[in-house]
């Protein structure tokens, strides 16, 4: 039963981490929270859905499609939705307010467009949920290349941020954009940029989680919040702490579902963030500067 | 800041007096749409009570209003009414004093989310109690209360929540709050209690909420964990309060009424595209309304004192 | 009025928010069917005179004040004729003072209370055709002690629920009925709804014999697709709302036969191969094999009633409801109960349908396949 | 000599492992005005901070008229009578001036909500030369105004002791004699007063006696003369020596 | 090397600058002196493209035409700015801080050099690589903003009041280190209040009054000047 804790809490917070991951260097470079992240997971669940549906490809290859097409959209969202509020925001506090408002548009607009397209209804449809024998317990393929994937995704964007000069750029962005500017660091780009790479992380999760999981096109807002909640227990912008947190979410859902009460899986994990900001108002990781 | 003009209060009260007679002239519908109206402007005004001055952004409304709404299901037919509400205002108190204790050092994002997973932990955990311990979920809520009973009810919270605003606004505690929402650190430094000070108007401002909840749960004779703690709301009161602007006390109650009409008139007319309208004009309101409502209005009015003739280069950044 | 006058039928039903799935299966095909039928005839008959039909459609959003306030408005601004019910417990209750108090019929068989008996009597005009939680879980313990007779499973069952009305509900009545049958639960626990990974769970129920499960479309995929995963092939196996919706039903195709579910149909009957052809004729889709056809068996019957009474008047139309009989896709049925008589409440899953195997009175029931068969290789 | 009006002893402060402020101890007499100096880094807004209460301190004791004030939140050592100004200001843009100014009256103990509390303000608007600009919101003011609303600020307190932190950075020589004369004027209204300094003139013009800190701990106290005189001060600090 | 003409900056109804027009060679360190709130940093903000003058403002730096480029272009083109309030990167190390510096790819062949360089003026910051430059003391933080600055190896440096919140020991070395800055070619423009100061290291200076500029000349003339005297050091 440990093994099998153990596996299935790594697959599920393979997929938070993941999608962490995105919003957090969404947020964390952009300073614009997007209460639409989620809607991008889904559209890409969608698009996987259709177009494995009818042309029977593998929804690992529609990746390479779907992928650098929400980049694209993530960034024109960044570009030509938000650039105007960026630009006449006063403050930082008004900025996360026309943000918090215009994303809440955003999100209900597409969200509206998939269940114009495709309705309420539950989607599902099967990939790769074949078994795969693990340290004697089973886990199903579909799940175990997702969480494959969200590692490799999580270590390229870690070592991207981490790593390289971009990566630098886009940090420095986060902690002070006029500060970033005297550097000669292009803020807009940076911004657009992680604005687009959130979007893109976002559609691989989709993408991922579309392969084991049943949603609808209004799914979206329960991953917003579910990678915010990550997010948050982290603290802002702490990229390392979002795949761990992610992580540890994953298996404690797991083990309570294993060895408490599946019952109480979400209350603990509601309990367990509120109980780490209580602890650290910052987030885990979250450094408070003076 | 310190004022003590009585005519804000005298507006309340002759407005609210001629709003009473509503449910006579109007039909079912109207009535029923008045009230869901009237709903979201307490909330939102109550919320705005709080946040406007202290800019805690918080999605724990539903927390209070469906403690509220459950106190109705649960204590309803056992209690006279007064008690009834009092009940509700009494544990929606009690629930915020624990919670804004713990929770109100929490600054920005931080708390946000914070609020909003304590709205989901409530909802559980409400569930796993009812699963485990009554072993059935769902209640039924046969009272006899009239709708035009609950139109008056709320009515007279609204009044009070206002009346109650403008006292707050004129008073040391609400300098004090909006002395808090400005630098906390600062005002810590002045002898002030941040904490204390926060803590009686969130306390405040969830007994509100509770009450509302519990004033509306006999509309629905049925509910659970899913509708008493349905996380939307929290997000549609934040949304219509901000929209409304959250510097002035008519701000949020503005918002609500501009989105009840919104919310109406597109659900109406277009109830299989509503998300997508919804979203659209939404975009174009924020695009259309830096600074909420109110911000609009004062805009306009200061337009129409300035001499028209003095240029004006913005100082924006350059892109 | 005359001829002219259309007869405004409206409703207010979950296009989104999470019970679109379900209002989008098993009710809102059947609207738009039965708006059809009247179309194609010319209209609705009122006594001798065929009026034209109007149809308004609201999206209450799940919400039981959208519900309540969408209602209202068909009430009093839209002013229909006939009213036709929301999906699901919590929304058909929410709107039931209002149908009740503005005299209209309120036919559903999405509401699933043990209220019902008490309901009916303070809503006379009420219809809980699905009526209480006992009458589906009770079914579901009868085949599992069917399934003892035949020596395929022990005293042992494991049980989970979704934690919401419906599963809960229905395992209390059916942790009763099954301490009543003399059956022990080995595993009782509820999840959480929006669950999707139950392999902690399938690896705790791994040797029971017997399974069921009072679950949610999503979990309903999820559960099956877990067991599937893991092998675990109890000799009998129930799963709860979604087993009967096409959408499951596809998704799993054959590896999904002899899967016992809720609902069922008598396949053997032609009126329900006729419906069922009518169905993905008019709508595009197959029904699903439970709420689908008593929700139109019901609309059948209203129609049938407006006839005969030439009334539009809810009093009249339940008056004749409760003492005429009516010639539906169900066979003859009665609605003196309030309740819909003779429904499969339990079936076992066949080629892509449900097939009706209990309450044991129900008639036309199909014959128990046992054990199940194990799951085909992944 | 009286009991002092103020007494540190035996002050630590750490973060992680850096000791801001190591083994401090000093005396502030009423009436006077102490400077306290040192390099960039050596620990003086941390005194100060603690001082206030601003976050509490690892070893030793502040007392205030022989009380101890160490260990209570900033707002209770607050009303016990020590205002500040902040390195950075810290005023609430979207206020008037008389309203930023009475932040510092209105959460004093006892005292009444009405309209004389406005009336007080302004007494000390006029102290600083704000009293024209009373109903400006505070972004409409220059620099140096705001400076001298944070002083407002922290008289309107009325408190025993003022403790200045670089109030007078950013001034011109001729600004700094205007802010100079402020303080002097603060002075003789009784308040008791540490400043924060890097302005070694004000310093020699202002202060009655000087503590000087490096790298957390006290290197030398004494009048401006002799400390701005001390080696080890020159070398630390000043670079040259300063003569009054 | 840097010529300004026509430059004008409003904020909202307000016109902070009017039509200011300076030069400043290369090799050369000049001043700006002016009151508080006399349109000092505004001058320095709208050189570095942080706030958008008014049409029919020029700012060429070497030929190349700055007053149309954004701030991350204008830094390329050779323009540093140290700005008032500092704007570090408080979350990240000193020695992030510092790189950032050299962020762009003209300036990143000689970030060794030029860490030296900064380790030269400041040396304390050698000892503090690590440090969270949030947590730093006033003056600490001033010396990581200079630092950045020169990491971007500027042909014209800006510095709006650098000294404030300097110990006397460090403004002192600060006013030694820029003519050494200035000696490697780079021009220097620096608003400072400490005038006595900022004069006798300045090759030349500008008075700015009202968002106007009033005068100009030597440094060693203003300091004899009467006027400057009086309004500005105090005499
Ligand atoms: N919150 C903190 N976390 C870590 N280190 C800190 C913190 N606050 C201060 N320090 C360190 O403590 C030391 C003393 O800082 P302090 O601000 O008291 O100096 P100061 O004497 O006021 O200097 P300045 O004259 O430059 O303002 C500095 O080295 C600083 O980096
Ligand atoms: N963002 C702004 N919005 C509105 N007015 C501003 C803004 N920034 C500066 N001002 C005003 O413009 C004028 C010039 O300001 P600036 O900051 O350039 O002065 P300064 O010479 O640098 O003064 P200081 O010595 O105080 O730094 C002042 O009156 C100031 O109040
Ligand atoms: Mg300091
Ligand atoms: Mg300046």
């Amino acid at each position: 039963m440990f093994v099998n804790a153990v596996l299935s809490g790594l697959t599920l917070g393979g997929v938070y981490a993941l999608v962490a991951l995105g919003l957090t260097i969404q947020y964390g470079v952009s300073r614009t929270m997007n209460l639409g992240y989620g809607e991008f997971l889904i559209g890409a669940a969608f698009a996987v859905f259709m177009l494995f549906g009818t042309l029977g490809i593998s929804p690992y290859l529609l990746a390479i499609v779907i992928v650098p097409v929400a980049y694209g959209l993530s960034w024109l969202v960044y570009r030509v939705m938000l650039m105007p509020i960026v630009r006449r925001a006063r403050s930082p506090m008004a900025l996360e307010i026309d943000s918090l408002l215009l994303t809440f548009g955003l999100l209900f607009a597409m969200m509206g467009v998939l269940v114009l397209f495709f309705g309420g209804n539950y989607t599902s449809y099967s990939y790769l949920s074949v078994p795969v024998h693990l340290m004697g317990e089973t886990v199903a393929l579909n799940r175990l290349a997702s969480f494959i994937a969200a590692v490799l995704v999580g270590a390229l964007a870690y070592g991207l941020l981490m790593r390289t000069r971009t990566g630098m750029a886009l940090r420095a962005v986060a902690v002070d954009p006029v500060g970033a500017r005297l550097v000669g660091i292009d803020v807009t780009w940076a911004a657009g940029l992680a604005f687009g790479l959130g979007g893109a992380i976002a559609a691989l999760g989709g993408v991922l989680i579309s392969t084991y999981m049943t949603f609808t096109a209004e799914m979206g807002v329960v991953f917003t919040m579910k990678a915010l909640i990550v997010v948050i227990m982290a603290g802002v912008g702490h990229v390392m702490g979002a795949l761990i947190a992610g992580l540890a979410l994953g298996l404690i859902e797991a083990f309570v579902a294993a060895y408490l009460d599946p019952g109480l899986t979400v209350a603990v994990i509601y309990a367990v963030f509120l109980l780490t900001l209580l602890m650290r108002p910052s987030g885990i990781f979250g450094k408070a500067a003076r | 800041m310190i004022s003590r003009t009585p005519w804000p209060y005298a507006l309340i009260v002759a407005v609210f007096g001629a709003l009473a007679f509503t449910p006579l002239v109007a039909s079912s519908f109207q009535l029923a749409f008045a009230i869901g109206c009237l709903n979201f402007m307490v909330l939102a005004t109550a919320w705005g009570l709080f946040s406007g001055p202290t800019r805690y952004v918080s999605l724990a409304s539903v927390v209070f209003f469906g403690i509220g709404s459950y106190t109705v299901a649960v204590l309803g037919e056992a209690m006279p009414w007064p008690a009834v509400l009092a009940m509700a205002a009494l544990i929606g108190g009690a629930v915020a004093l624990v919670v804004g204790l713990a929770t109100l050092r929490l600054a920005g994002i931080y708390f946000v989310i914070f609020t909003f997973g304590l709205s989901e932990m409530v909802r559980q955990l409400v569930t796993w109690y009812e699963v485990n311990v009554t072993l059935s979920i769902g209640r039924y809520i046969f009272l006899d209360i009239t709708q035009t009973q609950i139109f008056w009810q709320l009515l007279a919270l609204l009044a009070v929540v206002l009346i109650g605003a403008v006292a707050l606004q004129r008073s040391r505690l609400g300098f004090a709050l909006r002395v808090i929402g400005g630098d906390e650190t600062m005002a810590r430094h002045f002898g002030l209690n941040p904490t204390f000070a926060k803590l009686a108007l969130f306390v405040a401002s969830s007994v509100i909420m509770s009450l509302a909840g519990a004033i509306m749960a006999p509309r629905w004779t049925y509910i659970d964990p899913a509708i008493a703690f349905n996380a939307t709301l929290s997000f549609q009161v934040v949304i219509m309060a901000l929209l409304g602007g959250m510097h002035r006390i008519w701000g949020p109650l503005l918002g609500a009424l501009l989105m009840s009409f919104l919310f109406e008139a597109l659900g109406s007319r277009f109830p299989q595209a509503f998300s997508l309208l919804l979203g659209l004009v939404f975009i174009v309101i924020v695009y259309l309304l830096p600074n909420g409502i109110v911000g609009r209005i004062e805009e306009a009015f200061a337009r129409t004192r300035r001499a028209p003739d003095t240029p004006t280069v913005p100082a924006g950044e350059r892109p | 009025k005359d001829a002219t006058t259309p007869v405004k039928i409206g409703y207010a039903i979950s296009l989104t928010g999470p019970n679109a799935g379900g209002a989008g299966t098993t009710i809102l095909p059947n609207y738009q069917l039965w708006a059809h039928d009247l179309r194609e005839k010319g209209g609705i008959k009122v006594g001798d005179v065929i009026r034209p039909i109007e149809i308004i459609e609201y999206d209450d959003r799940s919400n039981s004040e959208e519900a309540v306030k969408a209602v209202e408005r068909l009430i009093t601004q839209d002013k229909v004729d006939i009213l036709l019910a929301p999906w699901g417990t919590a929304l058909n209750l929410a709107v039931g003072p209002l149908f009740d108090r503005a005299g209209y019929i309120q036919a559903t068989p999405t509401a699933i209370t043990d209220r019902a008996p008490d309901l009916i009597k303070r809503w006379p005009r009420a219809f809980l055709l699905s009526g209480t939680a006992a009458s589906w879980a009770e079914p579901v313990v009868e085949l599992m002690a069917e399934a003892r007779a035949a020596g395929h499973i022990d005293d042992n069952v494991a049980m989970v629920s979704v934690a919401d009305a419906f599963g809960i509900d229905l395992a209390a009545a059916a942790r009763k009925a099954f301490a009543e049958a003399g059956f022990k639960l080995t595993y009782d626990r509820t999840y959480p709804v929006g669950t999707q990974d139950f392999s902690s769970i399938m690896a705790e129920v791994r040797d029971t014999k017997a399974f069921v499960a009072f679950s949610y479309p999503p979990d309903t995929i999820a559960i099956t697709d877990n067991a599937q995963l893991h092998n675990f092939s109890p000799n009998v196996m129930y799963v709860g709302i979604g087993g009967a919706f096409p959408m499951f039903l596809d998704r799993f195709g054959a590896s999904a036969d002899t899967l016992l579910t809720h609902g069922g149909l008598n396949l053997a009957d032609e009126r329900v191969k006729g419906y069922i052809d009518k169905h993905v004729e008019v709508t595009g889709r197959r029904p699903d094999s439970a709420g689908s056809i008593v929700m139109y068996a019901a609309l059948q019957a209203m129609e049938q009633a407006i006839e005969r009474t030439g009334s539009l008047k809810g009093d009249d139309i339940a008056a004749e409801l409760k003492s005429g009989t009516f010639d539906t896709v169900l066979g003859e049925i009665n609605l003196g109960s309030q309740m819909m008589p003779n429904i499969f409440k339990a079936g076992q899953i066949r080629d892509g349908w449900v097939v009706g195997l209990g309450p044991a009175d129900a008639s036309g029931r199909g014959d128990f396949v046992m054990p199940k068969a194990p799951w085909p290789a992944r | 000599m009286t009991d002092p009006i103020l007494r540190l002893n035996g002050v630590r402060k750490a973060f992680g492992g850096l000791v801001a402020v190591n083994d401090v101890s000093f005396d502030l007499h009423r009436g006077e005005i102490l400077g306290l100096i040192g390099p960039n880094g050596s620990g003086k807004t941390t005194t100060m901070n603690l001082i206030s209460g601003a976050f509490g301190m690892d070893r030793g004791t502040i007392t205030l008229d022989g009380a101890v004030i160490s260990g209570l939140p900033a707002n209770r050592v607050a009303r016990k009578g020590i205002a500040r100004t902040f390195q950075l200001l810290r005023l609430i843009d979207d206020m008037t001036v008389t309203e930023n100014a009475a932040v510092g009256m209105a959460f004093r103990p006892g005292q009444p909500w009405n309209a004389e509390l406005v009336t007080r303000c302004q007494t000390y608007l006029e102290v600083v030369g704000l009293a024209d600009k009373a109903g400006l919101e505070v972004s409409k003011l220059t620099y140096i105004d705001q400076k001298r609303l944070e002083l407002a600020r922290a008289l309107a307190m009325e408190p025993k002791v003022l403790l200045l932190d670089e109030w007078l950075a950013g001034l011109n020589a001729t600004e700094l004699r205007s802010g100079i004369e402020i303080i002097r004027k603060v002075r003789d209204m009784g308040t008791t007063i540490i400043m924060v300094e890097h302005v070694m003139s004000a310093i020699h013009s202002l202060c009655d006696r000087c503590v000087v800190m490096n790298a957390g701990g006290k290197i030398a106290e004494g009048t401006p003369a002799t400390v701005l005189t001390d080696p080890h001060v020159v070398e630390a600090y000043l670079g040259e020596p300063h003569h009054a | 090397m840097l010529e300004v003409s026509g430059l004008s900056v409003s904020y909202g109804r307000h016109l902070a600058l009017e039509s200011a027009a300076l030069t400043v060679a290369a090799g050369e360190i000049v001043v700006v002196l002016g009151s508080n709130g006399a349109g000092k940093s505004t001058l320095i903000k709208a050189l570095s493209g942080l706030v958008a003058p008014h049409p029919g403002a020029r700012v060429t730096l070497d030929g190349t035409a700055l007053h149309k480029l954004p701030a991350h272009r204008i830094v390329e083109a050779g323009l540093a700015l140290v700005p008032e309030g500092r704007h570090l990167f408080s979350t990240l190390s000193v020695a992030e801080n510092l790189a950032l510096g050299a962020f762009m790819p003209r300036t990143r062949a000689q970030a060794e050099a030029s860490l030296e360089r900064v380790f030269e003026v400041f040396p304390k910051l050698k000892q503090r690589l690590g440090q969270i430059a949030g947590t730093m003391s006033g003056g600490e933080q001033q010396m990581v903003a200079i630092g950045r600055a020169m990491m971007t190896c500027p042909k014209l440096l800006l510095l709006d009041e650098p000294s404030l919140g300097l110990s006397p020991l460090l403004t002192a070395e600060l006013f030694r280190a820029l003519p050494r800055i200035a000696a490697t070619g780079a021009g220097v423009l620096l608003v400072e209040q400490n005038s006595h100061h900022s004069l006798a290291i300045s090759d030349r200076g500008y008075l700015l009054e009202k968002g106007v500029i009033t005068g100009q000349g030597a440094a060693a003339d203003l300091l004899k000047s009467e006027e400057v005297q009086k309004a500005y050091l105090g005499m």
